[in-house]
Formats: structure tokens, C-alpha cells, sequence
């Protein structure tokens, strides 16, 4: 006898433990069977992109920082090159060098937090996480150091950065990127290999290359499936075409490929941190007030700049009407984009999958929402 | 003994192929969302007053009553539960409080409840819209007295950067009573810690003969 | 090194493949018309001289006398780029274009963000709602002329709402 | 009247204290008891409510210690301190929970089952606190000696799953019936493994008597039933449902699971019954393969109890702080296709060996344990082989040789764009922005 069931659907979010913010989902269930999922977005939707009409460039750079408020550097760098691009400025090489470090450091610090947080979703009670986010507190301590600031930096200004790193910072980046590289083979050693991660990230949420190139999925996800497309190698911004450095590929594009990508990562940008500062020289940190005034009037014109972010591809388009004030700024959220195919990766899942691939993801909902 | 109602809104007919079916269904739920929201936004205009403490004269303190305050009140400060939810950037500070270094386990505030109903402490963290108000407001009543609130961030406290914009909430005190608040975008865990320190010197001093602890 | 497509030079190679959907063309840029939108993209997706797989981007720009839908490609076996535009809506009430979600799934939930926060309609999309905001949501902030934060209040106010109703 | 309690010093102490029933106590030493004569049965009534009270009241006391001590060990094994700010090492941090707990406000949902809504808790309570009824703290120390213990003990704590299906059908929330629904999956498939694995050691001890069983323990049974005590061991923890098992309450996914809609003090009886349960499973290992209360003479027996009691309680602890947690089939594979089939392994053993010795001196458990050893290990690993996850088989990509063709192709060198004029001219100027 065919036991014949009703699918219930149940509400999960804006506030759930594991939805990394207020992401809300509507889960239809048969059993432990994920039958279907409807993402429901814009509980973080700040308007971002409308206020920064209203600001001056340089101010601009605040708002970013509270978009993606796990990787802020790195938004910082997306926009600014955006403004670079427009404008037509010309940045100070220490400048450019200052913020690849700290560009890589917060990528560090992302790929940390994504790394915790899965573990924290697969049911690890908190101390994966806090190892990770121990790291993550060092790498804060050396931001404090260039900028004062713990997660919203806003250090990066149009043409470099705004103040140079003061001279205690270059040993405590050096023992940093020691830590770093003991925490990284602490996590590998403790869960790569154990049995239960393994078995439950292995062959869950399997998604095609051509199906996630088709979804502009970008980043580590894409990489997980073997696609070597790394902006930082394909479109080298900044100096990133003087380092050199490992792209992580992975076959599998399962939840296992993806947090075994980012945690590679992380030591492929402590060799790039490494080679930042052996071929940094003094100088100026940003071109003097009289090439790159503090109010910038960039030509009439629009241009588009993107790097690549801790989640994927992360870009700005700005269009200037020669004004202070950008007369459109958008963002190309890879944290929403990369949620494109959420319904593909759940739907036919386990219910217990569901934020495990959720996190495999690494979204942040600042961004997604903005 | 018949059950509770579990009755599913989204109407799916018994039977029929599920798949795919969600976003087709969801429509109405989304307008009766966005009426909620709507409603919430054009009454709720003016901030709640902050609840201030009276405390009670000396006189009218018993014996009695002011032992049993005492250990009431000890017991309500020792052992906070936040409920754990986070809204936006300042999120990631209150998770840097309860981690490693800061940790906030030391005041027996590690047991972060999931859910409302066993929480006694609702952090608001971060940039409150106009949409994340209603859920918020919810979460706020399904909390058992007495409970408290703290608006971390300039965000929470007034709108802070996003002050002018179309979604955002200009102070979670629109929304529901603030007992502390905490300035900075974010603010640092050591500035959260404090906040909660004021709270603690807070919930030290509500007596039974005066007025209920941690209510609207 | 990402190649930027030149503008002049798309827009012959698209002329070539589909005769007059192109507007005219500048620097990177090239002007498509809105109803040729779905025959250039697919063209561009699958034509083995362009291979356009990657939507890195779908965004749109109030020009208060007309709306400006901008795409940017990438294409992964070339390393290469381009910027696709198209002026859509001298009505400002009932602009639209053709959704390219058939084509690239990636531009699911940026479309849906076009329309939620500029107000441009995607014929064919499969799940054309708001995204970011709320359902009954008056009007569209990121247009030049959305009414700014008090006012929107105001609006929303009992008795406000039904007056707006029409305007939405 | 009593005498056939004499041997259980706890109530001996109590009952002869009061009554002084000659016939029974003055044999043993005792005086005239505080009762006149003729008050025996008065006495004996006193005496069962004082253990009663002694007993719920230690476990309680246990369940506040029990969670302080976890809460401190949390904090070490991350690396950070831990309560240590109400009262010396944050030991009244526990207590300030439960006081403050007791005078919350009390919610039941309007779409809740009244009735059961508030009986849950009860339900989940009782079963909790009675399993100690059988359990021996000490020579002597237990509150009834049940000739079938084992099963009391087997069946007492399958009720928990009832309360807590109870509880999730009577709050009228469906992620509190998923929870609910996967506690039962869990106690249908662990309760089979687990009841197997103690059939080995009943038919080493002769009898289903916990206090049989600890005298037999002239090896401990963990030595001479490994395999018993593996399966056991994870059994256990998977009817407590604790990590990595604590699917019931899986906090990542059903937030607080059948539990999402208690307050006030009925969540604190759940809780309480949780930690209750800990307890009580640690003291059930400690009797059944840890040889309870015995140990090396001059130190007394329920220091040795509680000492072993301790040590289980930190490996579980242990266990829930380091491991992730499992899917649902995986954990009901795991109980159908792993731990069935040891536990089959072990009786089939255990039976040929029982055969060979059937009345086992120490020196017969030493050679027992000599072949159950390397049965247990060899039979673990086939087991872990059989249900353990295979490796990728395809190779890492090359990074300069990846699979999807990037980067292969260029386009036309006429087609690209100089550098100098990637920003196009805006068509459109705006009107408004002169005066900017």
C-alpha cells in the first residue's frame, strides 16, 4: 500500500539561527524531502544605491563598507577601482600595494567566517566557528591598525589609501600571517578529514559548470565546479598581474568542493600578503590633493569595475553626470546572484541539507539586499 | 482528542505534483506582507517613550519585598538569554562579543536562545527596514516577560547613515520600548559589553512594589 | 587580460547576424533597440564568434526622459567583454523589454531588482514580483523623481494609499 | 515490616533511625529509634518520602552542577573562559537560571492543546527522574532493586519520545513536529541496537539486576564487551539526542525544534529532564561496563561511582563539543547497517563464549576480554569500511589544463577596444544638474 502524504510548507527566517541574517525562506517538505523553496528577499534592503546619489564620492565609501560586512575591503577596492575607471586617476603605487594587503587579509577573514559558519550549520556546536572567528579577531586587530576601524574600514580612497600603515603594523603582520597559516592547517586537520563532514558535504548540491556559468555564478562556487575563473588572474586589477599565485580548482562543485576552495584560498592569499610586502616601497600612499581633489568631478560617462570578491564576482557600475555626486551607483551583489540557483541546489534535498548548502554559498545579506 | 489546526495557508492541493509549485502561490502572502508593512509604517510614526525607572522611596520598601528584589533581580541579571538574531553589520559584533575574546559567556549569556519565547534580551543589531519591523515587532511579543531591548548601533538607535532613506526605520524605538542603547557603526563588542553592564545596573533596580519589570 | 569588446565593431558583427536591431554605437558601448533584445542576446550567447555564457551584470539608468537597460557580458572562452545598452520607455509608466532570463538564468533576481526599484517590466520573466520591497510598495525609489523620505510617509498613510493605487 | 529492605543502606539508615524496630535494626547495631513503638509503618513511610526527596533533590542538585561544570568546559574546549562572574568560578550562574526561569511569564499559544501543552513537560519530567530509582550510587545505595532492571531501565527512557511528540503536537508548530518526528524515527532505530547490546552483558552477569550486574563486574565489562560498550555507548547518545545525534533539536536547522514554543518554567523542565537524562545514561554505562560503585578499598564506593559517573559525562561532553552533526538517513543507516550487525557480532560471540565458560571466574573474563578484543576492532573496521563515505575518484583539476575551455579563444585584434576610451559618453545630459 502506497502511503500517500501532503507536502507542509513551512516558513524559515527573516530570524533563524543559521540564516546568516534575515534571509527568509518558504520551504515546502514531504517527509524530510525539500519539495520546494522560494526565497524571500529584502529584509536588509537599505536603499544604498538611491542614498548614494546623494553623496559625494569620496563619501560613497562608507556606504559600501555596510554592504558586504564581512569582506568591507573588499568592496571598498570594487568601488574605488569603479571611481579610478571614471575618473581617470592615477593611484600611488604604495597606495595600490597597501590595499591589496588589505584586500587579501579581509578575503582571509571572509573565507574564515564562511568556513565557521558552515561548520556552525552542519551542526558543529559553535567551536569550528570560534576557532575561525579567533583568526578572524587578529586580522581585525591589523585592520584597527591601518584605519582604526574594526569591520567598517572605509579605508581606501579614490587613488590609494588614506593614512600609510604604521611601522608596528609590518611585524604584526608578519607573526598574523603565521597565525593564520596554523589556524588554516588547524581547521584542515580537524575537517577535511573527518568522516561526518565529509559524508555529509560530499555529493550534496551538485551543480553543472555550464548550469552555473549560465546562472553568473562566480567565484569560489564557480571554481568549485573547475572552471578556472579568477578575476584577479583573467582581468588582473590593481598589481595583481606582479604576484604570482595557485588558482584552487575542484572537480566535484558539491558543498565539500566549495569549503575545501575557500579554505585553500586562504593560504593562496597569505602567499599573495607575502609577495605585496616584499615588493612594496615607500612613497606617498595617495596622490596629493591637488591631482585628486576631495571633491571629485569625474567626466560625464559611466564605467563599470569589478574585482574578485570573497563571493564571487563584485562589481560597481557608476554613471557621472560630471557632478560631486554619482548620478547612478549599482552593484553587482555576488552573494545575490550566487543565491540565483538556490532552488536547483535544494529542491530533491534533505531538509537537514538545506542550510548546509545555504552556507556553502556564503552569502551575506548586506549584500544581498543592499 | 482532537489536535491543534494545522492548517497551511498556502493551499496546496492534496494530491497534486508540489514541485515548482511554490512562487505560483505565494502572491497573496506577499500582498498581505506588504499590507502589514504599509500599516506598520503609517502608524507607527512616533517613538515609544523610553521606559525610565522610578525607583521606589526608601519607605515604602519592606523588609521582605526588598530581600526578595534582591535575589529576583540578582537572578534576572545573572542569567540574560539573548535571543539570537542579528539584522545587519553590528551582528557580526555581537558574534565577535560571544566569541573567544570577548566573551560574553562569562556573564552566563552564552545560551543565545533560537527561540523568542525562552529569550530575555533582544538585541536589535543593525539597520531596521520598514519591511524586517514587522517580523521584529512579532519576535518582540512572542517573548515571555519580563524582557529587555537594546538598539546596538546608530542604525537601530536612529537610522545612523541610512537615516534618509526610503526602507529604513528611523529608530527601533518606533517600533517597540529601548531600554539601552548603544552608539557606534558598529560598536565594538567592548561598547556592547557595556551596554549590557548598563542593563544589568538596570535590572538591579526594579523593585515589585514599583513598576513590573521589563514591560511595555 | 579581459579584452574589451569595441563598440563600433560589435555593432557590425550583430548587424551581421541580425540586421537592424542595432541603434547606433560609442566607445565599449552598443545602443540595441528593445525589440531585437532576445534575438542579439542569444546570438551573442551561442554564435561561436562572440560566446557570450556569462551575464556579469543587468542594471538600468533613469535618464528622466528615457530609461537605459545596461548589460554587461563576459565571455569565458575569449576572456572577453562587452557592454550591451538599450534605451527603453519614452512612456514612463509602461516601460519594458524583453526578459533575457531564457537565456541567462543569471539575470533571474537582477531583473527582478530592475523592475522593483526602477520600474521597468520584463515581458516573459517567470516570476515577475518585487523582490527587494514589499508588495503594495508606492511606486519605484531608485527614479529620479521618487518622492523622498517624509513625503513617502505621508503617502502611505490611511486614505494616501488609495490615491496612490492608481499612480502604481 | 522492612526487612526485606535491609540491605539497602540508604533506607536502612533512615528507617532504623526513626523506628528502632528491634527485630530488624537493633541487630545491625542501632539504638532506639526517635518513634515510639507499635510506628513502624509511619516510619517506613517517612523513610521511603526522605529517600524520595534525597534522591530527586541530589539529581537536581546534579542537573545544576552538571550544568555549570558544562558550561565551563564549553569554554575551554573553545578557548575562551566560560561563566565565572556570579559567585566563585560562576558556579551560581546556574542557580540565577533557574530563579529567574521559575518567574518568567508563561506562554501557551492560542492554536496549543491546552491540556497537553501544560502535561508535556510533566511527561518528560517523571521518566527522567524515575530512572534513578534503580540505578546503585553505592554498596548498598539504591532506592529499589529491581530483578529486572535493565528492561525498567530500557523502557522508562523510550517515554521520553512520547513527551516530547506531545509537546510538538500540542504547540500547533510544524518545525516542532519535524523534530518530533525525527525523535521518533531515532528512538525506533536506536532502541533496537541499544537493547541488543546489553544482551551480552546480561548473559555475562546472569541476571537483570543492575546490582547483579556491577557484583559480576569482576573485569569491567568495557574490557570484556568492547563492542557492547561501542554500541552502546553511541546508542545512548543518540536517545539522549545529543551531538552528534541531536537531530530533535538540531539548532541550525529547526531553531529550538519541539521546543520552539515553551517558556518559563515548562522549558525549564525540559531542559532539566535533558540534563536529567545525561545523568542518568552516564550512570546506566557507568553500572552496566564501568563496574559502578567498585573500585580499590579505601576510598568509598560512591566516590568511585561518581568519579566514573564524571568521566562518561566528559566524554560525551566531548563529543558534543567536536563533532558536527548527521543527516537523518545517515543516522538511521548507521543503526540499521552499522550497529545492528555489531551487535549481532557481539551476542553470537558472547554466547560461544558463555558456552565454553558458563559460570566465568576473573580469570575466564580476562580471556574473554582477550578474544572479544580483536573481534570488536576487526569488526568495526569492516563496518566502517562498508558505511564510510568514498573519496572523490576523479583528480584534482590542473589549473593549466581546466576542463572548461577559458581563456582559449581571443577575439578579432581589430575588435578591441583601446584602453583610453573604456568610458562611453552619456547620451543623455541631465537637466536639472547645471547649477551642480
Amino acid at each position: 500500500m502506497a502511503i500517500k502524504t501532503q507536502p507542509v510548507t513551512v516558513n524559515l527566517g527573516p530570524q533563524h539561527p543559521s540564516t546568516h541574517g534575515v534571509f527568509r525562506m518558504r520551504v515546502m517538505f514531504d517527509g524530510e524531502e525539500i519539495v520546494d523553496v522560494e526565497p524571500v528577499f529584502g529584509y536588509l534592503h537599505r536603499g544604498s544605491e538611491k542614498l548614494a546619489e546623494e553623496r559625494t564620492y569620496t563619501q560613497i565609501v562608507t556606504l559600501t563598507d555596510r554592504m558586504d560586512y564581512v569582506s568591507s575591503m573588499l568592496n571598498n577596492q570594487a568601488y574605488i577601482l569603479a571611481v579610478e575607471k571614471l575618473a581617470g586617476i592615477e593611484p600611488s603605487p604604495r597606495g595600490v600595494w597597501l590595499r591589496m594587503i588589505a584586500s587579501e587579509l579581509q578575503r582571509i577573514a571572509s573565507h574564515l567566517v564562511a568556513t565557521g559558519f558552515l561548520l556552525q550549520d552542519l551542526g558543529a556546536l559553535g567551536t569550528p566557528l570560534i576557532y575561525a572567528m579567533r583568526e578572524r579577531e587578529n586580522i581585525l586587530d591589523l585592520f584597527e591598525m591601518l584605519c582604526g576601524a574594526r569591520i567598517t574600514n572605509s579605508y581606501l580612497r579614490p587613488g590609494g589609501v588614506f593614512m600609510d600603515a604604521p611601522a608596528e603594523f609590518w611585524p604584526a603582520l608578519d607573526r598574523g600571517l603565521g597565525d593564520i597559516l596554523n589556524t588554516v592547517d588547524e581547521l584542515e586537520t580537524y575537517l577535511s578529514g573527518n568522516e561526518i563532514v565529509f559524508s555529509r558535504t560530499k555529493g550534496t548540491a551538485v551543480l553543472p559548470k555550464e548550469l552555473l556559468i549560465n546562472a553568473s555564478i562566480t567565484g569560489p562556487m564557480l571554481r568549485a565546479s573547475g572552471v578556472d575563473w579568477d578575476l584577479r588572474h583573467r582581468a588582473p586589477y590593481d598589481y595583481y598581474d606582479r604576484v604570482s599565485f595557485d588558482r584552487i580548482l575542484h572537480t566535484a562543485s558539491d558543498n565539500y568542493a566549495r569549503y575545501w576552495v575557500r579554505v585553500q584560498e586562504t593560504r593562496e592569499s597569505v602567499k599573495i600578503i607575502r609577495q605585496c610586502i616584499e615588493q612594496i616601497e615607500p612613497g606617498d600612499v595617495r596622490p596629493s590633493f591637488d591631482e585628486v581633489p576631495r571633491l571629485i568631478r569625474p567626466p560625464v560617462g559611466d564605467a563599470y569595475a569589478a574585482i574578485e570578491g570573497s563571493k564571487g564576482e563584485l562589481g560597481f557600475y557608476l554613471v557621472s553626470d560630471g557632478s560631486i555626486a554619482p548620478y547612478r551607483m549599482h552593484v553587482r551583489a555576488s552573494s545575490l546572484i550566487n543565491l540565483t540557483l538556490l532552488r536547483d541546489m535544494l529542491i530533491g534535498g534533505q531538509f537537514g541539507d538545506l542550510f548546509v548548502t545555504f552556507g556553502s554559498v556564503d552569502l551575506n545579506m548586506g549584500e544581498v539586499d543592499r | 482528542m482532537t489536535g491543534p489546526k494545522l492548517i497551511d495557508p498556502y493551499g496546496t492541493p492534496a494530491g497534486a505534483d508540489p514541485r515548482g509549485a511554490l512562487q505560483s502561490i505565494t502572491l497573496d502572502l506577499d500582498r498581505t506582507e506588504g499590507e502589514s508593512v504599509n500599516k506598520m509604517k503609517s502608524t507607527h510614526l512616533e517613538p515609544f517613550p523610553d521606559p525610565v525607572l522610578e525607583v521606589p522611596d526608601d519607605l515604602k520598601r519592606s523588609v521582605i519585598v526588598s530581600s526578595v528584589d534582591y535575589l529576583l533581580n540578582w537572578a534576572r541579571k545573572s542569567s540574560v538569554f539573548p535571543l539570537q538574531s542579528g539584522l545587519a553589520c553590528c551582528s557580526f559584533e555581537m558574534i565577535s562579543a560571544a566569541m573567544a575574546r570577548f566573551d560574553l559567556a562569562r556573564f552566563g549569556m552564552e545560551a543565545m536562545r533560537a527561540s523568542p519565547r525562552q529569550a530575555d534580551l533582544l538585541i536589535v543589531a543593525g539597520t531596521l527596514t520598514w519591511k524586517m519591523a514587522v517580523p521584529l515587532r512579532r519576535l518582540y511579543d512572542q517573548m515571555a516577560e519580563p524582557r529587555w531591548v537594546i538598539s546596538m548601533g546608530v542604525c537601530a538607535t536612529s537610522g545612523g547613515p541610512y537615516y534618509q532613506s526610503y526602507s529604513v526605520v528611523p529608530g527601533v524605538n518606533h517600533i517597540m520600548p529601548v531600554d539601552v542603547y548603544v552608539p557606534g557603526c558598529p560598536p565594538r563588542p567592548d561598547a556592547l559589553l557595556y551596554g549590557i553592564m548598563q542593563l544589568h545596573d538596570k535590572i538591579r533596580r526594579y523593585s515589585l512594589n514599583g513598576q513590573a519589570a521589563g514591560r511595555e | 587580460m579581459t579584452t574589451v569588446w569595441s563598440g563600433g565593431a560589435l555593432a557590425e558583427a550583430i548587424e551581421a547576424f541580425a540586421p537592424g536591431s542595432v541603434e547606433s554605437s560609442a566607445g565599449s558601448d552598443v545602443w540595441l533597440k528593445p525589440e531585437s533584445i532576445s534575438t542579439v542576446c542569444e546570438g551573442l550567447k551561442i554564435r561561436s564568434e562572440f560566446k557570450f555564457d556569462l551575464l556579469s551584470s543587468l542594471t538600468a539608468v533613469d535618464y528622466i526622459d528615457h530609461f537605459e537597460v545596461v548589460y554587461h557580458l563576459t565571455s569565458l572562452p575569449m576572456n572577453a567583454s562587452a557592454v550591451l545598452k538599450s534605451r527603453v520607455g519614452h512612456g514612463r509608466t509602461e516601460a519594458s523589454i524583453a526578459s533575457v532570463v531564457p537565456i541567462w538564468r543569471g539575470a533571474d533576481y537582477q531583473e527582478r531588482e530592475v523592475w522593483d526599484l526602477m520600474g521597468i517590466r520584463f515581458d516573459g520573466h517567470p516570476n515577475h514580483k518585487r523582490i527587494m520591497l514589499w508588495e503594495g510598495y508606492p511606486g519605484h525609489p531608485l527614479r529620479k523623481d521618487y518622492v523622498t523620505y517624509d513625503q513617502s510617509i505621508a503617502s502611505t498613510a490611511p486614505g494616501a494609499a488609495d490615491s496612490l493605487k492608481g499612480a502604481e | 515490616m522492612g526487612q526485606a529492605f535491609l540491605d539497602n543502606s540508604l533506607w536502612r539508615n533512615i528507617y532504623c533511625v526513626l523506628a528502632g524496630d528491634s527485630a530488624s535494626c537493633a541487630s545491625r547495631g542501632y539504638s532506639d529509634g526517635f518513634l515510639p513503638g507499635g510506628l513502624e509503618w509511619l516510619a517506613f513511610l517517612l523513610a521511603a518520602l526522605a529517600i524520595i526527596g534525597l534522591v530527586v533533590n541530589g539529581v537536581l542538585g546534579g542537573v545544576i552542577v552538571l550544568i555549570w561544570g558544562e558550561r565551563r568546559l564549553f569554554g575551554r574546549f573553545q578557548s575562551r573562559t566560560g561563566p565565572n562572574r556570579w559567585g566563585p568560578f560562576g558556579t551560581l550562574t546556574s542557580v540565577a537560571d533557574a530563579v529567574k526561569t521559575m518567574f518568567k511569564e508563561d506562554i501557551v499559544p492560542a492554536d496549543a492543546d491546552r491540556i497537553l501543552f501544560n502535561l508535556a513537560p510533566i511527561l518528560i519530567a517523571a521518566p527522567a527522574l524515575l530512572v534513578f530509582s534503580v540505578i546503585p550510587f553505592g554498596v548498598g545505595t539504591y532506592v529499589a532493586d529491581l530483578n529486572v532492571g535493565v528492561l525498567f531501565v530500557m523502557a522508562i527512557t523510550s517515554l521520553t519520545t512520547l513527551s516530547v511528540l506531545t509537546a510538538a503536537w500540542s504547540s500547533g508548530n510544524r518545525i516542532a513536529i519535524l523534530s518530533a518526528l525525527r525523535s521518533v524515527a531515532l528512538l525506533i532505530s536506536y532502541e533496537i541496537p541499544m537493547a541488543l547490546a546489553v544482551v551480552g552483558v546480561i548473559m555475562l552477569a546472569g541476571s537483570m539486576s543492575l546490582g547483579d550486574i556491577i557484583v559480576a563486574q569482576g573485569v569491567p565489562f568495557i574490557l570484556v564487551q568492547p563492542l557492547g560498550f561501542f554500541v552502546f555507548f553511541i546508542a545512548a547518545m543518540a536517545e539522549m539526542a545529543r551531538a552528534p545525534f541531536d537531530l530533535t533539536e538540531a539548532e541550525s536547522e529547526l531553531a529550538a525544534g519541539y521546543l520552539n514554543d515553551y517558556a518559563s518554567m515548562k522549558f525549564g523542565l525540559f531542559f532539566l529532564a535533558e540534563f536529567m537524562a545525561e545523568i542518568s545514561t552516564s550512570a546506566i554505562i557507568t553500572t552496566l561496563f564501568l563496574s559502578g560503585w567498585r573500585g580499590f578499598d579505601p576510598i568509598p564506593s560512591h566516590f568511585w561511582f561518581g568519579a566514573k559517573l564524571i568521566a562518561v559525562l566528559f566524554v560525551i561532553i566531548w563529543f558534543r563539543m567536536t563533532l558536527p552533526r548527521l543527516r537523518v538517513d545517515q543516522v538511521l543507516k548507521f543503526a540499521w547497517k552499522g550497529l545492528f550487525e555489531l551487535t549481532m557480532i557481539n551476542i553470537v560471540v558472547t554466547a560461544i563464549l558463555i558456552a565454553i565458560w558458563p559460570e566465568p571466574t576473573t580469570a575466564n573474563l580476562w580471556a574473554m576480554a582477550a578474544v572479544n578484543w580483536p573481534v570488536a576492532i576487526i569488526s568495526i573496521y569492516l563496518v566502517s569500511k562498508l558505511l564510510g563515505t568514498a573519496p572523490y575518484d576523479q583528480p584534482l583539476p590542473d589549473p593549466n589544463a581546466p576542463s572548461y575551455p577559458v581563456g582559449s579563444e581571443s577575439i578579432p585584434a581589430s575588435s578591441v577596444l583601446g584602453a583610453e576610451t573604456t568610458s562611453a559618453p552619456v547620451q543623455a545630459r541631465i537637466q536639472e544638474e547645471g547649477g551642480q
